[in-house]
């Protein structure tokens, strides 16, 4: 057992397997001498050598495109995208070229390669440092996408994600960064796909993931604490592949969907969890299917408008609450 | 023209230019020291991306702008911001996030915009605003206005692919457009040469779109305002894009509270020594301008800065509503009927 | 009257603006001499010559980049970019840059600009050039989208976009570019954001978009031939704004909704306009909400394979009978 | 080195290496001719971007690589795939959309790929592939592997972001890795030197990135073969990359039916007379081949040609239910469990 902070949970991940196989690399801008913008990459570079830590310049199509060379041609390599953002700049290397290869080559190109990138707002850094771009990534048919709430599932999805055969988007949630707790020692490992309860209940089912899960949870509490209805949590951990069971089990049990997201409102991972549900669970919803989201603006980078834009638990609480009533 | 220009013949500049050049380099600098220690007190939140070494590029060019030409910047734009005459309160009100704010919040300090004062606006990826600044250069030849748009960014930017597509764009278009690369030597925390495959990362480029290499002291408030005369008269006339590489450096760190410690002590005590606003400060009083008038300035740079905070520290906090207004030009944010 | 193609069509509007308005100019690749790749931009060049009309590098960063520049500037430029799937190389002009900047700078800034591309598959262009990628513009705050399905639509859109003081993304649906039919002489105008009933039904409503509209409305006529349920087609032409009002009042009538895409499966548009029904419409439903879609996967070259993938008027109307056959 | 480079001391080529280069010219010629006529017919489908005029290039350049080299390459690319040694067979199928298909169909005329024969890829997106054989050259690199990657892309590709991206990186890591620009003059229908703002639209960066300024006439096959072993050689040394320019032509347009009337006929008709193919075959003449030597490869090739289209027209379509293999490794497309 050692403390470790979510961002050092990066680290020891990416760690993790470099360790255990040659032929993970990483590069990515700042990552070597500096440890990283956000310290994720810490330690590395005197691990690991600049051979297999390689900091690069300001060139992201670069970065994402020889990602890609090098993980069709034996290697397993990890990009670092600075700032989920700046997928912008290289969204062809990813929608385009890597998401797509494997496909077109019916089979013959392997692209087993990481973009670890830290994403979402809270930080006041303004809209063009905070979006959660993880639907954007989820749209693309070819790509998997993890985005861990814990200390230890970011360790654990992130070494899923290296030893993965194919391309993963690993988003580190920037108001997690300094989130701390105990994590065992040794190899930790864990199965993309899965969601987890965070937390169990019996009269809604709240679907977070991220940054929203400890939301979600502070309101689940809230209500519980002022005699409100029973929330049941699921941090989805994976959007691809997407853990369409857990949600629907639980579901069945509540008769109530919400989800939390932070992306802007149109077209989030939410709105596809709301759509299965309402293909394939609708017998089972006893009410209205309610998204809560940050609204379909970009974030503001003013404390006071951020925090009136992202869901917050209080928000998500009173959704909740006036929703059931409402219903009820 | 590779090195330090200078004034025509070699004559001195005018003296009313020099002193406001000098008070541009100190309103900056004034203001980006209180903002850092704001910053680290807590009162300015979210980020910041200090100038403070580089005055002298944003005082040399804004001193030989028309009033409506255009300035692009990046989000270390603080000095580009001041020096096109934008008042320091709507910027420190941005950056500590009350009401009365430059873009009312929404935008930050990575972000700052006057459009009233030609700030086209600070761009956070890097990168983005050389295409930008080249359509605002294309508009302002499509209309015959002849307005000149002035687009700085850093060395780093200089090899990314938007960089790049500006660039030829520009010369083909021969668009009234003037690059200008403030090379500090230092991307955020890496040294530019490591990761660069020639020696000056913009003027070793310039040839690669048919323009000539243009090297500038840019801790030389004079020299950079020469070579901004040229390149904007250049532009102006219709002979199209230039490529300036203004040598400099940061002080400080990249951002926040980075102390910049990846740096070597002698490089920093060097460039430390080039100070900008102290050896003009001394070429001035060289130059015959007393120290009593120059004091003047400084205090007056100083007031205002202290005004500007007090404005910020009394002003109230946004009102949450407005975090839904002007996405779109009807002034809401409905994407539905 | 006059018979025009929907290639034409997309000339006819940019010239109908171009003609009233000295500030809208046009910027792409093989735009001017050439007519576009496409002939949608076919006789603008001769008609308003090289400085209204400029051909360009393949620079997709500095063409939708100087196009913002300009229309921060006092113009109204239009960008062609060939084929959506390029996007991907300009990603961060229209998500970032484009879309944000009003908003950042509290509306010192206005982008009255269009973008317009040719979008969709059927074409057996393969992977990199078949995309739909409308849902991506969809789920950035600060764009508008439309989608024109017919010949008239396609002028009159266009116009309606290029008059808007906001960025809009023009999708110009491949398979359509042969369509013909009688357009109105003089201005044709038509209003964003308002959806078309294209054929009246009682018994369920389908929702589609551009390429996937003729095949709705010939599944709607094959059911209808059959003896099968009456289809009510809603054409929303514009996603953004979104015409909720239209599909909400046609559920209420019909209490059942189906979606068809051509964009992969995981959160496209028709995730969105069901989400909402979950949310708004629900006990308007009388049964499951299906949405028909390419699978996630990227668009095959093959022909075969092609046909196999995107909705097709036998999909749709196989899968609306076999849903509502199940409820009933 | 900025002209024809030759084979060492003048000497001439090796003659049965002559012959191969010859042969492959050849192959890729008849194949994509016949391609052509079966697109008219309707046999072909989707699209079809032709390099006819262009084969010296693919040629001379895969005649200097090891069989574990990489080949990255464009849509253009029925030559370089050839030249690598794909048989026709599955490229053709692939083409016109039958079972037995190179990618099984799932990719088309604009992505070929056989990994086995270290052709990695065409690609349909401008510039993309720049990047991503810097890559695979770093793989190598580290690797140890001697490996060397050559990637083939247009004139008008110099002029994207990617370009100055992979270059500027490939430079400072010293990766092994050939870039070569094909300039036909062209981009689909617009010539290139009406975008750009230099003369040589790869030559004349090259200086940008710290390189040699490398420029072969590419329809010179034994020129070609020569600037490829050169900076063949230097990249597998450790020397690093390499940017060659090769100045050639197509004969046809840009793709499917188009006739390139945009090009004046004198352009056109000075060009097919520098046909790289008919002129290597007077050059081997001279140098001693006989007639007959060569009229046998011509119809050795045509039936390799007719056997491949007799395939072709044979096969069956491919299944249906193959449309959703293959997204991921585990065969497969499931996104949900
Ligand atoms: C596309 C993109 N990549 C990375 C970053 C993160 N980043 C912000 S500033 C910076 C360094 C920029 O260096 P330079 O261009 O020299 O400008 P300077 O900060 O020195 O003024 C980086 C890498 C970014 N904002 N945008
Ligand atoms: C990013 C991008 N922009 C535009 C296109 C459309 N396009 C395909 S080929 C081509 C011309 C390329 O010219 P060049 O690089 O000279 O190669 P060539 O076709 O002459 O071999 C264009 C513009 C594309 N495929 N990708
Ligand atoms: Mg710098
Ligand atoms: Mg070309």
């Amino acid at each position: 057992m050692a403390e470790l902070t979510y961002r050092q949970a990066v680290a020891r991940g990416i760690g993790q397997e470099m360790e255990r196989d040659p032929n993970v690399v990483i590069l990515g801008e700042d990552i070597g001498a500096a440890g990283g913008v956000f310290k994720t990459t810490e330690g590395l570079l005197d691990r690991f050598g600049p051979d297999r830590v390689r900091d690069t310049p300001i060139s992201e199509q670069a970065i994402i495109g020889a990602a890609m060379g090098a993980a069709m041609t034996g290697l397993r390599p990890i990009a670092e995208l600075m700032f989920s953002d700046f997928f912008g700049v290289a969204w062809d290397m990813v929608a385009n070229q890597i998401a797509k290869t494997r496909y077109m080559t019916d089979g013959q190109v392997s692209l087993p390669l990481v973009i670890h990138t830290a994403n979402g707002g809270g930080l006041r850094f303004g809209a063009q440092h905070s979006q959660s771009i993880e639907n954007w990534a989820m749209a693309i048919p070819g790509l998997k996408v993890v985005a861990p709430s814990t200390v230890h599932d970011m360790v654990g999805l992130m070494a899923a994600a290296i030893r993965d055969p194919d391309p993963v988007i690993v988003c580190e949630h920037k108001t997690l960064l300094a989130e701390k707790a105990d994590v065992a020692d040794g190899e930790i490992l864990e199965e993309l796909g899965k969601a987890r309860v965070a937390r169990e209940g019996t009269d809604a089912t709240v679907v977070a993931l991220a940054g929203m899960v400890p939301r979600a949870l502070a309101a689940a509490e809230q209500l519980a604490a002022d005699g409100g209805p029973s929330i049941e949590v699921i941090d989805l951990r994976s959007l691809v592949p997407l853990d369409v069971a857990a949600v629907l089990a639980s579901v069945e049990k509540t008769t109530r969907l919400f989800t939390v997201e932070e992306n802007p409102r149109l077209c989030g991972w939410g709105a596809e969890v709301v759509s299965i549900i309402a293909e394939e669970g609708i017998y089972s919803l006893d009410g209205p299917v309610v998204r809560i989201t940050t609204p379909h603006v970009p974030l503001a980078a003013n404390p006071v408008l951020e925090d009136a834009q992202m869901p917050s638990a209080d928000r998500i609480a009173a959704t909740v609450r006036a929703t059931l009533e409402n219903a009820a | 023209m590779t090195t330090n220009a200078r004034p025509r013949d070699g004559a001195t500049l005018d003296r009313d230019l020099g002193l406001s050049l000098y008070r541009t380099m100190l309103e900056c600098r004034l203001f980006e020291q209180r903002t850092h220690e704001l910053f680290l007190a807590g009162l300015v939140r979210g980020t910041t991306h200090l100038g403070i070494g580089q005055e002298a590029v944003a005082a040399g060019f804004a001193g030989a702008m028309r009033d409506d030409d255009y300035t692009f910047c990046t989000y270390r734009g603080h000095n580009h911001t001041l020096a096109r005459g934008v008042p320091m309160t709507p910027i420190l009100l941005e950056l500590v996030g009350k009401q009365g704010a430059l873009m009312g919040g929404k935008g930050g300090s990575m972000h700052l915009t006057s459009v009233e004062h030609g700030v086209m606006g600070s761009y956070a990826i890097v990168g983005a605003h050389l295409p930008i600044a080249l359509g605002a250069a294309w508009s302002a030849q499509y209309r015959k206005s002849g307005q000149v748009a002035v687009c700085f960014f850093g060395d780093g930017t200089t090899n990314i692919g938007s960089f790049h597509e500006a660039l030829n764009m520009a010369a083909v278009w021969k668009a009234p457009v003037v690059f200008v690369c403030e090379n500090n030597q230092y991307m955020e925390y890496t040294p530019i040469r490591s990761v660069t495959a020639v020696d000056r990362p913009a003027a070793d480029r310039a040839a690669a779109y048919g323009l000539e290499a243009l090297v500038v002291d840019g801790n030389d408030v004079e020299a950079v305002h020469e070579m901004a005369r040229l390149t904007i008269e250049r532009a102006r006339r219709g002979d199209g894009p230039s490529l300036v590489e203004a040598v400099t450096y940061r002080h400080g760190g990249h951002s926040r509270a980075d102390p910049g410690k990846y740096r070597p002590d002698e490089e920093v005590k060097a460039w430390l020594a080039r100070d900008p606003i102290t050896t003009y400060r001394a070429r001035l009083g060289a130059a015959g301008v007393s120290s009593q008038e120059l004091d003047d300035i400084e205090t007056e740079v100083k007031s205002a800065v202290a005004e500007a905070e007090r404005v910020a520290r009394e002003a109230p906090d946004p009102d949450p509503a407005t975090a839904t207004t002007q996405l779109w030009a009807d002034g809401g944010s409905s994407w539905r009927n």
